[in-house]
């Protein structure tokens, strides 16, 4: 199934056909947006559900005064700043020492073909110097990758997809996931946090999917912890009563590449606090 | 940070504006482990104390309702640069952490 | 024999966790916490329930709590002389959430963060000068998973 | 005597019975849930399966082990027809999901 999609993807590219690129698809996005909440502007996007919920906004405001996700911050800081036992650092593995690249994940890594999320690259720098890797959804690698993001509020994202068919299909395969409905549910992520944005689902407001990358890891009351990303995808996939994907798989890590490319250019404000 | 209490001050003139976050799973005590179905004992901090150079201004006492990682804000008068803030809890197992800085 | 076994365990349950007790924590009112309404609590904590409404004091809480694990509250008092902060969710199991003492120095200003298991009056007491005042507010909690 | 007999032989006959019962209902378990796992294989190759499938099989074979063939191979059947529905989401999937995409 997914190669023949892929063969698709790829006659369709070469054919030439009219398909939207993903600039066009970005565009789309949030003109969609601005039609549904036109007061709302496209910069607050980046807190979620609380830009279009003033009464909770409030109630998150008094949270952000100190909040929970700060513990987590020192947590992250220091173990980022440990030494591994062959004396090297994380800040060995990364760009600029590590900080203040949130803004660049996730990329497509033309060497190995495949999308590169920060906790991906977390867990390679710790094997590549002899540690055991960290698991993906909670824990120290949420700590981490929440005082990576800390070191890069306020740069803007800058998704590229480099002139690689591959990179293009990771794209499109991720554009895929989030647009087919799955589950017993039968919904899309966009039937929630697209088309249905805004409404309410038993007592919570639906967030929309623009901005929706820009703050992870998140501290969520809800598990009164921290999570990464694919935490909340591994819980969204249940809540339509799909079984979820592994963390840090190829579809998950694809369909972060789609979804933050979406929001391309808001300003990273992560790790955010969440209900 | 290793005592797991985060605190930040503001100098308003003499008003030290203070806020904490302190690490603690604040047990109720009526919550059952998914795993094994036996309930996880209460465990929970009863009492934050907080010193301005080394005198008590503020006792809170806490039942099992904070929420996790319990955030406590409070103001104190007559303060200035240089003064001692510390604050430290003590939970109903008898364990304790403490914190201070030093207003600026 | 089921009665009185239970009474009996009830008391060693009791004894223990007082022999637990570090002795600096004998000033934590347990009585207050382990009272369940609103009414004993007030006489466990303040020594009576008569107190008086207050525009003196300020309760602040969200009409909705977005998450019942964590309703921001803050109590405030322009009153002179206030000696004690108790904050009452009403229908918690144990309504007593948190006191608080105030020392010379201390302003009537205190902020936290609590669980509420459902809707309830959270009411602020204050005591002032051995006087008794108050401020309410219900707060709507509804339970959800589905946000961003 | 002839009595005794007349009992005895009715008591093998049921024992008879009942085992050949146990065994086709044991039968019918087996390939029930021998179809519903197959199913679920393909719902997952698909990764498309429903979070509802792995408990149900799961009880299934709880429900085996404690004897009871019949609630086992209703929750097989079930588990079955929900795999199938949900390949059969994956498979009008791969084609919906672009009339969905915001343009």
């Amino acid at each position: 199934m997914k190669k023949m999609i892929m063969i698709l993807v790829g006659a369709a590219l070469i054919a030439g056909l009219a398909w939207a690129s993903p600039e066009d698809d970005r565009e789309a996005f949030i003109q969609y947006y601005q039609k549904r909440f036109p007061k709302v502007a496209v910069d607050d996007y980046v807190n979620g559900v609380y830009a279009i919920d003033e009464a909770a906004y409030e109630q998150w405001q008094t949270i952000e005064e100190f909040p929970p996700y700060e513990l987590a911050l020192g947590e992250g800081k220091e173990l980022f700043e440990t030494p591994f036992a062959n004396g090297k650092t994380y800040a060995d593995c990364f760009p600029n020492g590590g900080i203040g690249i949130r803004q660049n994940y996730p990329y497509f890594d033309t060497e190995t073909g495949q999308v590169k999320t920060i906790e991906l690259e977390i867990n390679e720098c710790r094997e590549k110097n002899g540690e055991k890797p960290l698991k993906y959804k909670k824990g120290p690698i949420a700590a981490i990758s929440a005082y990576m993001a800390y070191t890069s509020r306020g740069k803007k994202l800058d998704i590229v997809i480099p002139d690689d068919p591959r990179a293009m299909a990771a794209y499109e395969a991720g554009k895929e996931f989030y647009y087919s409905k799955r589950g017993q549910l039968n919904f899309s992520c966009a039937d929630c946090h697209v088309y249905n944005a805004g409404m309410m689902v038993r007592a919570d407001k639906l967030s929309p999917a623009l901005g929706h990358p820009t703050h992870f890891p998140v501290y969520r009351s809800k598990w009164d912890d921290m999570g990464t990303l694919h935490r909340r995808f591994d819980g969204c996939n249940k809540q339509v009563r799909a079984k979820p994907l592994p963390s840090q798989g190829e579809e998950y890590r694809n369909l972060e590449y789609f979804v933050t490319y979406m929001s391309n250019g808001m300003e990273v404000n992560g790790p955010g606090a969440r209900k | 940070m290793a005592s797991g209490i985060r605190m930040k001050a503001k100098l308003k003139g003499d008003t030290a504006e203070v806020k904490t976050l302190m690490k603690h799973e604040m047990e109720t005590g009526t919550r059952k482990d998914k795993k094994t179905g036996e309930t996880i004992p209460a465990h929970y901090i009863t009492e934050v104390k907080a010193e301005l150079n080394g005198k008590v201004v503020m006792t809170a006492n806490f039942g099992p309702a904070v929420s996790k990682n319990p955030y406590f804000a409070f103001n104190v008068s007559g303060a200035k640069a240089g003064d001692t803030l510390t604050v430290n809890w003590v939970d109903n197992e008898g364990k304790s952490a403490s914190e201070e800085l030093t207003l600026s | 024999m089921g009665v009185s076994r239970r009474l009996f365990l009830r008391g060693a349950a009791a004894a223990a966790v007082l022999m637990a007790l570090p002795r600096a924590l004998l000033a934590w009112p347990e009585k207050a916490f382990k009272a369940n309404s609103r009414d004993d609590v007030m006489k466990a904590l303040f020594g009576g329930t008569e107190a008086s409404e207050s525009s003196a004091v300020v309760l602040n809480a969200p009409d909705i709590a977005e998450n019942g694990r964590v309703v921001p509250v803050s109590v405030s008092s322009t009153l002179d002389g206030v000696e004690t902060i108790g904050i009452i969710v009403e229908e918690n199991p144990s309504p007593l959430a948190a006191s608080f003492d105030l020392g010379p120095g201390a302003a009537a200003d205190v902020s936290t963060r609590l669980k509420m298991g459902k809707t309830s009056n959270v009411i602020a007491v204050v005591r002032a000068d051995g006087k008794l005042y108050t401020a309410q507010k219900e707060v709507k909690v509804t339970i959800g998973g589905c946000g961003g | 005597m002839n009595k005794q007999r007349l009992i005895a032989g009715a008591l093998v006959l049921g024992a008879f019975f009942a085992g050949s019962v146990q065994a086709a209902d044991e039968a019918a378990y087996a390939k029930s849930c021998a179809a519903a796992d197959e199913a679920r294989k393909m719902a997952a190759e698909l990764r498309f399966e429903w979070n509802t499938v792995g408990p149900m099989i799961a009880k299934a074979n709880d429900a085996a082990k404690a004897g009871d063939f019949g609630k086992a191979v209703k929750l097989c059947d079930e588990a079955r027809k929900q795999s199938e529905a949900s390949v059969a989401q994956a498979r009008k999937q791969a084609d919906a999901w672009r009339a969905a995409v915001v343009k």
